[in-house]
């Protein structure tokens, strides 16, 4: 099974738990983000992440339907949000359930790496006295 | 003809807008946007990279831009 | 924080996670263990899980001790369960929290294979016609 | 000297109970009563491996025993 979802509302983590646990399951990963209070040892106030909702719903469906290609996996949760997010949220969880634990942690780790990678959300830290879009420039 | 091309991040704030209408010979390719663009808005080629996706999908090789095809410029993601 | 429990009773998923939640953390790694209804194709009815207490929280630290001084880590929860657990029951849950997600995995991952490896408990498969200890027989 | 063996997992089955008395000489090792116990029980020759705990530590190597040390035989383990 496969739950992809991108909302503007915060996420449930014990939910995308739920959601993967299986009898024939013996391991289960999951990755949760937060948002840091700081980033290159400047404080952040807050982030403000936005989507191309079509295509990163696309993306996102695209690496959990390659990771189910190369691992044997019982479930895959992928949920990201959108808006702003305080210190301490959460903006991403991955939940990933396996027979075994080696594929669920390879599985897990390769989803948000990619996610990193291709799906076309951005982020934008806040702080004190200004803004940058994370990643834009060199 | 004329394309509509969807702008996220840092490009909206490029170009001033969500999205920016863009008039192309027929035929034209997203290689073509990509430097139509970069004239029109020279701060689009500082970025550390940018792709162009057409209906959802990366153009990782020039791909042909039809009238109706959703166009959109992709800086750096940066999710997660 | 290092947090080790040893208990009789169902372990809380939740809490675990709220526990390594840190406003300096950026990524967070869990690992859950659940019950699997087959092994080698054969059914499981439950597992019994028997530990020799005072060693496997002392094993457990040394674990968690460990895995501080090799990754740059926040906070280490590492709980698992004895007693008699059935199909889809949780034996184990590890939480770590880190700045960057690279750290959380790799502790996580290092944490559940070394207490598989030299903590002191051990777990019977129980089969409708026998049971058998686990890793007991070459 | 009397030294008790705590037994765990499917070492207690093969004991028949959760701890042993062992008499030993004085200053035997976790050497000595892995051999005395392995002539008086010969299943525990059969298990895939087994340690040897004293006072909550893994004897990697032999180490000389007390009688008030907590020894304990340690099949090979299998939490998780």
């Amino acid at each position: 099974m496969i739950d992809i979802l991108l909302t503007g509302e915060p996420l449930n983590i014990n939910d995308c738990i739920q959601k993967v646990l299986a009898p024939e399951a013996g391991g289960i990963d999951v990755f949760i983000g937060t948002v840091r209070n700081a980033t290159k040892g400047k404080q952040v106030l807050r982030l403000e992440f936005e989507a191309y909702e079509p295509m990163a719903l696309s993306e996102m469906r695209k690496i959990a339907d390659k990771a189910f290609g190369i691992w044997p996996l019982h479930h895959i949760v992928l949920h990201h949000r959108t808006g702003i997010l305080a210190v301490g949220e959460v903006p991403v969880v991955i939940a990933v359930s396996a027979a075994h634990r080696a594929a669920a942690f390879d599985a897990c780790r390769y989803i948000i790496d990619t996610l990193k990678e291709t799906v076309p959300i951005w982020k934008k830290e806040v702080f004190e006295d200004g803004e940058v879009w994370v990643a834009a420039h060199p | 003809m004329t394309v509509k091309v969807l702008a996220f991040g840092i490009v909206r704030d490029i170009f001033g807008g969500s999205s920016i209408d863009v008039p192309l010979e027929p035929a034209a390719t997203s290689a073509t946007l990509k430097a139509n663009l970069e004239l029109r808005f020279p701060k689009l080629a500082k970025l550390s990279s940018y792709m162009v996706a057409v209906n959802n999908e990366y153009a990782h090789e020039p791909v042909e831009l039809h009238p109706n095809d959703e166009i959109a410029i992709i800086p750096p993601v940066s999710g997660g």
